[in-house]
């Protein structure tokens, strides 16, 4: 009876999470196109309710109508598979994100690790799409896509073990509690830089959306697709972008945790923290040119790798020697 | 029938998946080709081996047509030639076609010639610089670019009545007098214009990717940029300091004071940087020619038909994108017997292939953007 | 509960790579080779291996198959679809490999196993199974870690040195 | 609780389903996959063994398995990019001499 | 400067150039436009200039007209020359006179950057002779003489990679020839592909 009780509890939150994480990343989308609109003196959307803001809807709407177009030398099963297996890591990620001290679906031991190689996965979506529309822009912006988040996910991994020495567990929630006195981004500004870095790449955003560049690749990966599952690619980069914010917090700015003397509920300084980084993200969108292929390998791996390598040593240093 | 595209020297059957090379069909629909061009990439991973441009797709035979109609109806076919910067084109044919006369331009006139040149100038390298940061993914720049160039087109409205195409002059001077309004509207964005490309310049000289995008990219020295023929902002980057309006001055420019700026590397920044201090010279001109606009006529007592002596004569004007001129021999009846347009965006783009190859895809976009073409009169 | 979840993952694997091996399509046999390690990582799980199972999915899945896809398509596979398959030798195996699978059985049918010794934590708990992985990993078994890691680097040495071009003596 | 047999059934077969693999195909990348297969059916039986003793020696070796998958994926696949380019082919019956 | 220049003219040296529209040319200079660079190329190869004009003495306009075989040879020496460094071929193009003689003439724009000054050179050819190509002296050439291919039908020896450039592989005729009709000869005419439809 307990058993079936606590797996209705899970189904519940699972449900809820997902589908509000549904709605977020549409009016997420929404605030990007407003966002961006701002910062090049344009209004954008407008027309669809009070200041645009039923146009997720109506886009929604309109993706869902769409004609679903599968090109004829296309691997039929392999393309209806890629933005499914684009979106479901996105989404299963959620399961161990905590939200607030209360509100979460679970916490395991493995946690970081658990969020780290599910989101690793993304990557087979972006690929089967690129190799499955028979398209060589898509090929070629898979071929990208494919080297870029493998070497940037190094440096992702990398950069959250400094945070990781001090907080000495995997478990969100204790990486959370271990920063009750001082965010861990004023011990790890390096790690911090770096993993912010890494995190636009590993979700394809300016400046390092190469899988993607419309200018070079038309569409990248996604050049073929049309109607849902296009949108599927669409929810599921917005989907890993809260991921992969929602991780930063946890790791350096105390998660739902705030300053003591301003008394809000865990669930609003989430959101507060979350809206920043949402807001970095798109604003980095609208200010930065692209960086080239090989400039982005160069960035990465003679750069932050040694960056990151030295930060652990330093960390490791340090804790032994202070802690 | 229908015309089938050129058969390229690129051999399309090669392997897709093949490890040695990649051949990849950029345009006539791509995003960063601006316009109908089609360039047929050699890829060996994502360097660049071989290059084929296929052009014609916007070829109207607007020679052909200028040898059929007389010299006054050829102005608004001038207009969609390089239709960023019409007022350009609309000047090269009529300075073009005042060579067979000894016609006394008033100055009037040739004042605000030179000023609605500058003005296109203008426009062009908006939207030249627009595009070209949108290639290379800054995309604010494009839209705050267009926020002027509306400036630019409003302008261009007010006096000739046109935004895009605005046949705006006439053989002998202009259809008539600009009206004050447009001195005065002139005179703001004169005024507003230099902060506004102090913007676009925060957003992108310095900065780190823009650089790293630009440098070093795409170089080409002076020597081979003669010898390509590539003429205005490309040559001038390359540091060959030659501009038609200080070599061979036409309307009011041998009156006015400006800097022809040069490059050094003749790589993408440099002919980037060449661009925005000409946005600034092109400011600076109209600012002078505000000043020292004369009273008068506006035009010239020209006859009602317009018959040039038989001869021939070549005449050139400093396009935005390069030397723009026209070839014309008159056969001393009212319509040319031959027109030849001299397209810089054609002559520039034969370049392409040197200036890219061994270069990655991603900068073929960005050479592309450089280069600064317009298929209009590039095909004509 | 647990033994039900143990058949689905087995059956799910064995399938996967039966169908992994009888492909033509190479890309096809790589995504159900992943798709078998999914099912493998849910044994792991099962057998309170958490770690183990989530490196199996971020390195193996994540990193090797991404390798594997990579690389299949730098190559021309599209000819090889069409050719024959099988070696010659195949039947011989096939027989062979039957013979070999009924043998394991018959002994594993033999053997008693003691009953099992449990975890001191529970599944999934803090500190559990990372930090126990941990401890081993760093103190008893810190030499063979080391000579792995030489081992990774000679591997990326050989793996440079036979994809590249041309060398440049 | 799983009973250790499981473990060590599941491993068998994942290794004979490998093991064919490796001998029965033509194609060398199969060849390579059923070789990982073959290296995770032993990770199976490592951690099988693992469970069953309580110790984690088993998981130990299963990453240093792991490992040793990186190094063969890497290196192997260099020398079938190494080979693709030299010949276009991929099968490894048509590979019988050591030099050309 | 018409065609019938060229049955009348010369070796022209020194004197103003007998042309029958002469009424154009206001009267004689003792040096005519050009003088100079004539010199240069004669220094040369002499009596390689068949023809020296210039429209209304503008030092700009001088023409000289060449015979088809000196075109590569003069134009290296002008490009190569202290005196005239032509290094840009500012424009390449053809020009069709039906009731020539020699129909077809081949223009090259020249200009020098160290001189800022223009020449230009004509080469007349018959129906269906083929030219020298000059893009191994100034790469420019390249496309201008693939358009002149395209637009006119001239044929260029040793070029690199004569294909048409602007019209269609397929289009058959050259319509910048003054005997091409200026609506074209109907290779534009769309014909509806059948197409089928739901239901058929």
């Amino acid at each position: 009876m307990d058993m079936a009780l606590e797996v209705a509890v899970a189904a519940i939150k699972i449900f809820i999470v997902v589908n509000v994480v549904q709605l977020v990343v549409a009016y997420l989308i929404y605030v990007e196109r407003k966002v961006i609109a701002h910062a090049q003196l344009r209004l954008g959307p407008m027309r669809v309710g009070w200041h645009g803001l039923l146009q997720p809807i109506a886009d929604g709407l309109k993706l869902f109508l769409k004609e679903d177009i599968v090109p004829d030398k296309a691997d039929r099963v392999v393309f209806v598979l890629a933005p499914v297996m684009v979106l479901v890591p996105a989404l299963v990620v959620y399961a161990v994100l905590p939200f607030s001290a209360t509100f979460y679906i679970t916490q395991i031991n493995i946690g970081l690790f658990f969020v780290l190689a599910i989101s690793s996965l993304g990557v087979f979506g972006v690929v089967m799409a690129g190799w499955a529309s028979n398209s060589k822009y898509s090929l070629l912006g898979a071929l990208r896509s494919a080297a870029q988040m493998l070497s940037y996910e190094i440096f992702l991994g990398f950069s959250v073990i400094g945070p990781l020495m001090l907080a000495g567990s995997l478990n969100l929630q204790e990486i959370v509690h271990a920063q009750r006195d001082v965010w861990f981004v004023f011990y790890q500004p390096v790690a911090f830089i770096v993993f912010f870095v890494a995190a636009l790449a590993e979700t394809n955003r300016a400046p390092f959306d190469l899988p993607e560049a419309e200018t070079e690749l038309v569409a990248g990966f996604h050049t073929e697709y049309s109607g849902m599952k296009f949108a599927f690619f669409f929810l599921a980069e917005y989907a890993s972008m809260m991921v992969i914010s929602t991780i930063g917090i946890v790791l350096f700015f105390g998660g739902w945790e705030g300053p003591d003397f301003i008394p809000l509920p865990g669930f609003v300084w989430y959101v507060l923290k979350l809206s920043v980084f949402m807001f970095v993200f798109i604003w980095l969108r609208a200010t930065l040119p692209r960086y080239r292929y090989d400039q982005l390998m160069r960035v990465g791996w003679k750069f932050m790798f040694p960056l990151v390598m030295l930060n652990i040593f330093l960390t490791g240093f340090l804790k032994y020697l202070f802690l | 029938m229908v015309g089938v595209a050129n058969v390229s020297r690129i051999d399309q059957q090669s392997t897709l998946h093949g490890t040695e090379e990649l051949v990849i069909n950029m345009g006539p629909q791509h995003p960063s080709t601006h316009g109908v061009l089609r360039v047929i990439l050699k890829l060996d991973g994502e360097t660049v081996n071989d290059l084929d441009c296929d052009i014609g797709y916007l070829h109207r035979g607007t020679e052909k047509i200028g040898e059929n109609i007389n010299y006054t109806m050829f102005i608004p076919y001038t207009d969609r030639l390089d239709y960023i910067a019409a007022p350009s084109n609309n000047l090269a044919w009529v300075t073009a076609v005042e060579k067979f006369f000894d016609w006394e331009i008033p100055m009037r006139a040739q004042y605000i010639r030179s000023m609605v040149g500058e003005l296109s100038r203008i426009a062009s390298h908006l939207l030249w610089l627009a595009t070209h940061a949108l290639d290379i993914g800054a995309m604010t720049v494009f839209l705050w670019c267009f926020r002027e160039r509306e400036m630019v087109l409003d302008l261009f409205e007010t006096a000739f009545g046109g935004r895009l195409t605005v046949n705006a002059f006439r053989l002998g001077g202009l259809h008539e007098d600009v009206p004050e309004k447009f001195l005065q509207l002139t005179q703001e964005f004169v005024d507003i214009f230099p902060s506004r490309v102090d913007d676009y310049e925060t957003l992108l000289t310095n900065n780190r990717i823009w650089l790293q995008r630009t440098r070093d990219v795409g170089i080409i020295s002076a020597e081979d940029a003669m010898d390509l023929g590539l003429t205005g902002p490309i040559i001038r980057g390359s540091g060959v300091k030659w501009d038609l309006r200080r070599a061979k001055p036409y309307a009011a420019y041998p009156y006015l004071d400006f800097v022809v700026p040069i490059g050094e590397n003749g790589d993408i920044y440099d002919r980037y940087l060449v661009r925005i201090e000409e946005l600034r010279q092109s400011t600076y001109i109209i600012q002078q020619c505000l000043e020292q606009l004369p009273g008068g006529p506006a035009s010239c007592k020209t006859p009602r038909t317009i018959k040039p002596p038989e001869g021939e004569i070549y005449h050139s004007i400093e396009n935005p994108k390069g030397e723009f001129g026209f070839y014309i021999v008159s056969d001393g009846t009212t319509t040319p017997y031959r027109v030849r347009i001299r397209p810089p965006s054609f002559i520039n783009l034969g370049g392409l292939k040197k200036l890219c190859v061994g270069q990655l895809v991603a900068d073929v976009v960005a050479i592309i953007g450089s280069i600064d073409i317009v298929l209009g009169e590039c095909d004509r | 509960m647990e033994i039900y979840f143990f058949y689905m993952f087995a059956g799910g694997m064995i399938l996967t790579s039966l169908l992994m091996v009888t492909r033509a399509n190479v890309i096809h046999a790589a995504l159900l080779l992943v798709l078998t390690f999914f099912f493998l990582a849910g044994v792991f799980v099962l057998a309170g291996a958490e770690f183990l199972a989530a490196v199996q999915i971020l390195l193996y899945a994540g990193g090797i198959m991404v390798l594997y896809l990579f690389s299949i398509m730098l190559m021309n596979v599209e000819v090889a679809v069409r050719m024959r398959q099988w070696h010659r030798q195949g039947v011989v195996v096939f027989v062979a490999a039957v013979l070999l699978g009924l043998e394991i059985w018959a002994v594993l049918g033999e053997v008693e196993f003691a009953a099992p010794k449990q975890w001191e934590w529970s599944l999934g708990a803090t500190p559990g199974n990372v930090e126990a992985l941990g401890a081993v990993l760093y103190t008893k078994f810190l030499f063979p870690f080391e000579v792995a890691s030489v081992l990774l680097l000679a591997a990326m040495i050989g793996a440079i040195v036979l994809a590249k071009r041309t060398i440049e003596r | 609780m799983i009973p250790m047999t499981h473990f060590l059934v599941l491993g068998a077969i994942l290794f004979l389903i490998g093991a064919a693999g490796v001998l029965m195909r033509r194609n060398a990348i199969i060849i390579l996959l059923s070789i990982e297969l073959m290296l995770n059916a032993v990770n199976v039986t490592f951690v099988g063994f693992s469970r069953h003793l309580a110790d984690m020696t088993g998981q130990v070796f299963g990453i240093f398995v792991i490992t040793v998958a990186a190094c063969e994926a890497a290196v192997g696949l260099a020398i079938l990019i190494a080979l693709n380019r030299d010949r276009t082919m991929v099968n490894v019956d048509e590979v019988n001499l050591l030099k050309w | 400067m018409s065609d019938e220049a060229v049955e009348n003219s010369e070796e022209t040296n020194g004197a103003p150039d007998s042309e029958e529209s002469a009424d154009e040319v206001a009267e004689a200079v003792k040096t005519p436009p050009g003088e100079d660079l004539k010199e240069v190329v004669e220094s040369a190869f002499p009596g390689a200039v068949l023809e020296q004009s210039a429209y209304e003495d503008d030092e700009d306009e001088a023409t000289f007209v060449l015979d088809v075989d000196s075109i590569v040879a003069v134009s290296t020496h002008l490009r190569d020359h202290g005196d005239s460094l032509f290094k840009l071929l500012t424009d390449l193009t053809a020009a069709h006179y039906p009731e020539a003689e020699n129909p077809l003439e081949v223009l090259y724009h020249l200009y020098s950057f160290e001189h800022n000054r223009r020449l230009r050179l004509k080469v007349r050819i018959k129906e269906g002779q083929s030219m020298p190509t000059v893009s191994g002296v100034w790469s420019s050439a390249d496309w201008m003489e693939r358009e002149v291919y395209d637009l006119f039908g001239i044929e260029f020896e040793d070029h690199p990679d004569l294909r048409r450039i602007l019209l269609p592989d397929n289009w058959g005729s050259h319509p910048m020839r003054k005997d091409y009709p200026l609506e074209g000869r109907g290779e534009r005419i769309y014909t509806k592909p059948k197409r089928k439809e739901i239901g058929d």
